[in-house]
């Protein structure tokens, strides 16, 4: 369940361009989040608050790790916190990914940018459970590629930037052709992407992280809403997902 | 220290309530706590049918405010009555119904089936939704069509009625009047105030649906003016919002006139809001020399 | 990278300049940068006769912004041609001269007044000041009270006339349509907002005259959504104003329709708020993928 | 002349109830202050600037020292900033007190509550012109008096409370007649203060220092004004004051 929690930055790490790592310790948080889960944080100065994905969690050491990328005032603000300084959260929020395929199973994970963090802490909960994991990861530009040695760890991972800086040339897409057989896929990053995904692995299993612009992130507002497939209703992605299954949700 | 206060048809144990929209139907905040310790509850926005509501994205951020273009998404009025109200009718906290339509006679059909409906203590008519209006005219922003849609849902509900006035007028203290002449019990105020952000990186308004409601901080100093105006010219008891965030701003919106409050934005940015603010009223009361709500109602008034 | 906007009656370096009552005369924000940097410069509110307006407290501090009550002082139209127009006709900056009265007559007077004087490149008509009224009718909320006013100014002079509009209305759109039609060279949009804030400790308004008006970032939402509604329904230019206090702002104002903007609340928190805006504007263009001020207006509307 | 600076805290202490004192480093500002003159500093979060009197000048370390009270949001906000930070402050603000008696007179200071702060600059710069000072303060209790020894050291201090907690009781205007002979005098602390005292001694040269809401703190936006006499317009205190000869302006 999610509470209201204060959380101690512990480190703070630029991991590449105008993308930082930051790790918070809260105990609630740590030791209830799952994959695919979001913090809900309150940044002073700004009357809404702003989603971001759990990266990582140490249970040991009761923290969560967050990569987010600068891109606005609150992204701003979030960075220029200090060290030992208090950020309020709400969390962990919304539903993570089902880690449902079977051991020994392959699943694909498909990351584009900013979208790549709670895919991070999929893949290692999924490694645990000794499912295969092949990583397809897409950046802009070299400079913006981060936890390429850290998905290496835990399976085969291909680099794919837009401009072929780095990596392979094109979006994720392109390579998607080359991992093989797989089970089941899961995937976060830009609209764009998620709909060229699921046009193209329609018919396998896959799970998808969606983003919208937030109002509470506790489902009472109605601000982030997606239409559902079939029922023809809408859900909510702060309460319902931000977790869909493929066939649950209308893309846009 | 009492904190009670008397409206029509409601026995407000305090006087803070969620306002309409802001707090859904009650489930998600009652995650945080217990929904008893609320004055009242206000239900988001019920039309006849269910409504789907504008395309995302549907909030923005502002400068101590936010604005939104939920477009009274909601699942019709039957099944409010169905699958919400139950779940509100466990708490001893009464409960309003807040209601809208796009035509009169959907006004008559929403309000007459919440009449039904014993555990509903009150109705907050909202006639301030932009896209509220019929003929052209907006209810909200017309006096003699805020009194006609009064009329209706008088007419059609043995409920006392709230009628919820928009700050997008030029002479709120009209429309107060016409809305008191059509039987109204009370008044809610204010409603957002129409805005827009433009969106740099695409160059277009930010709202797929363009304008929204401003609501939040912003906004206080409107809502302040129009209940002080309007308190001095008619004698519905108001409940007053707009930009509520702590216990002195619920004292400073007494003062103004205000017999009652809610808070809407503050839930987003602390669920706790509303009941931090409760637990701090009597302390701020006290400061500044009053021994009871009631006895700040109106007393910025000379 | 050209900043360079043509006006009616003003040819501006840049698209950025002080706005009404929050510059004073110019002579204190010249102790900070140099005056000709700025697109051009609006004048303090001058009535026929020296006012002294509002008694004190005559402001307050609000979320993201603040209310003011100042109330029209100004030393006359005589007084400020005589005194002030000299010391500003030292810079090769274009003279704005807000006019304000609560007659038709003194209008007429006071724009009459300017037109002999060279100095001055443009009139803004300032019909939005809530003691601006005739028969108790406000010119600045009923458009033929404002097409009124505004033909009689055009009458009087032969400057261009922006006629600066209040948001304190139902309908912007009408107020636009009405005095374009009257014979208006531009619009200056918005004036503030009407709000209230009640001081705890005493019990009462704040400020002496109760009610002030609403600026800063605060109402920033509320002058994008109405200059973003006028723009596409008149074809006159418009000086966008509320809450500016970045680069980033002016580009959206100028998105939302305006060709050029006025800075007022900012410059109390930061004198340099106008010449650090002129400076990032260039910067802040190109990042939007902007060659030139131009280019920008108006593109926020599909 | 006025400048925009950054200030940067050295030192904060708490003086009394609510009452603190701040030493800023800055050199304009301290090298260009006389006494009477203000700080406009803009606190995080806080639309307006706020007032606040210059309370001692070092030259030599170039720091400027403050009193302020915590009485709502933005004293709040500037109490909590932490040494080693930055103000950002427009100063030395509008005009001082005229040093203008003759070495060896005898000025009397009077001075109210959190009006007290201008006038120990004020007293020290006198004593420096080897003008005799005769100081009544008045707080509202015992646990508001400041600077009590400090105004000791620079001559006669008289300590008057409202409630008779510490000192004399009652207002600074019951102890006048005890002072004996002055040529003129100064004052600054509430308005009701300054008129008893302006009635009582108007027949003696005096200079008041006074408060108002301020928006510009320029004197380009009239907010801050107050009727002069005998002309009839009217001052603007941040820029024609906030010190003003008793016979400027019409208290009212
Ligand atoms: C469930 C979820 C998980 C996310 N996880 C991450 C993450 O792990 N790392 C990361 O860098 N970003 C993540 N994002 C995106 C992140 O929330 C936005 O980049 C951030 O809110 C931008 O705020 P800003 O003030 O810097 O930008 P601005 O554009 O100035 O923000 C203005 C407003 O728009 C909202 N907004 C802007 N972009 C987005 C967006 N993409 N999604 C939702 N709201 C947005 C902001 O919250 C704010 O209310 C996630 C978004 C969602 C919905
Ligand atoms: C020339 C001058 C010198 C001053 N010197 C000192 C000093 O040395 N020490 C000290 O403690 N105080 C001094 N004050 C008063 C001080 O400015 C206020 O106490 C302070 O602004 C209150 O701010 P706040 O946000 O804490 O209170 P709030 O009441 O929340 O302030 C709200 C608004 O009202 C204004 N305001 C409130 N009280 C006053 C006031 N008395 N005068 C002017 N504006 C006010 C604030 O600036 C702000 O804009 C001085 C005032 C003036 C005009
Ligand atoms: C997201 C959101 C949804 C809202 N939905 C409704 C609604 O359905 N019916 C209604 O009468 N008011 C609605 N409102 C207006 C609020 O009830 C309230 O009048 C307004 O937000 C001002 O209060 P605040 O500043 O505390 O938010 C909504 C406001 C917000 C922010
Ligand atoms: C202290 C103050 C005085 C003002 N005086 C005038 C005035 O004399 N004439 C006028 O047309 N507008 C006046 N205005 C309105 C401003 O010109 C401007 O329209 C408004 O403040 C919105 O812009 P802002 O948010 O950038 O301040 C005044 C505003 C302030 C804050
Ligand atoms: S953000 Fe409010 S319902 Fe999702
Ligand atoms: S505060 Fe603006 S003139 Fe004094």
């Amino acid at each position: 369940m999610m509470r209201k929690e204060n959380m101690i930055i512990k480190h703070t790490r630029i991991i590449a361009l105008d993308t930082i790592e930051m790790v918070l310790e809260n105990e609630y948080i740590s030791q209830n989040a799952v994959p695919g889960q979001f913090l809900h944080l309150l940044l002073t100065g700004h009357m809404l608050r702003r989603p971001i994905s759990i990266a990582q969690v140490n249970k040991q050491e009761n923290t969560v790790t967050i990569l987010f990328k600068v891109v606005g005032e609150g992204t701003r603000t979030l960075a220029s916190n200090s060290i030992g300084s208090t950020i309020n959260a709400l969390g962990p929020s919304g539903n993570g990914f089902p880690l449902e395929p079977n051991a020994h199973s392959t699943a694909l994970i498909i990351g584009g940018g900013i979208g790549i963090p709670p895919l991070y802490y999929l893949a290692n909960e999924l490694t645990k459970k000794k499912i295969n994991i092949v990583s397809v990861l897409g950046f802009q530009s070299k400079d913006y590629v981060f936890y390429e040695n850290k998905f290496k760890q835990l399976g085969r991972s291909i680099i794919v930037t837009n401009d072929g800086s780095y990596g392979e040339k094109g979006f994720v897409t392109n390579v998607l052709d080359q991992i093989g057989a797989f089970d089941c896929f899961y995937s976060c990053g830009p609209l764009p992407m998620l709909k060229a995904i699921t046009t193209q692995l329609k018919d396998i299993p896959g799970y998808i992280s969606l983003e919208e612009r937030m109002g509470c992130g506790v489902g009472a507002c109605f601000a982030c809403v997606i239409p559902a497939v079939p029922s023809g209703g809408y859900k909510k992605i702060c309460h319902d997902g931000p977790v869909f299954h493929t066939k649950e949700v209308q893309l846009s | 220290m009492s904190l009670a206060v008397e409206l029509p048809g409601l026995s407000l144990k305090n006087p803070i309530m969620p306002a309409s929209g802001c707090f859904g139907f009650g489930r998600e905040y009652s995650e945080f706590y217990d929904l008893n310790r609320l004055g009242a509850i206000i239900m988001k926005a019920a039309t006849k049918q269910a409504r789907f509501g504008n395309q995302t994205p549907r909030v923005a951020e502002t400068a101590a405010g936010m604005l939104n273009a939920i477009g009274l998404q909601n699942p019709g009025v039957d099944k409010i009555i169905e699958n919400e109200v139950p779940f509100l009718a466990n708490y001893a906290t009464p409960i309003i119904a807040n209601i809208a339509g796009s035509t009169l006679e959907e006004y008559k059909e929403v309000a007459s089936a919440f009449n039904a409906v014993k555990e509903v203590a009150a109705l907050e008519l909202n006639i301030s939704c932009p896209n509220v209006k019929e003929g052209g005219i907006q209810f909200g922003t017309d006096p003699e069509m805020a009194a006609k849609v009064t009329s209706v849902v008088k007419e059609s509900s043995n409920l006392p009625v709230y009628v919820k006035l928009s700050p997008n007028v030029v002479d709120i203290v009209a429309m107060a009047k016409a809305v008191e002449q059509a039987g109204a019990d009370g008044l809610s105020m204010i409603n957002t105030v129409t805005g827009m952000q433009i969106h740099l990186p695409s160059k277009q308004p930010l709202l797929a649906n363009q304008t929204g409601g401003l609501s939040g901080p912003a906004i206080k100093p409107i809502a302040i003016r129009m209940i002080y105006e309007v308190k001095q010219c008619v004698s519905l008891p108001i409940i007053g919002m707009g930009g509520i965030t702590t216990a002195i701003d619920v004292l400073e919106f007494l003062l103004a006139g205000a017999s009652a409050v809610a808070v809407g934005t503050a839930n987003f940015q602390n669920p706790f809001a509303c009941t931090e603010i409760i637990e701090e009223l009597p302390n701020t009361l006290q400061t500044y020399g009053f021994a009871s709500v009631k006895d700040a109602i109106g007393e910025g008034i000379k």
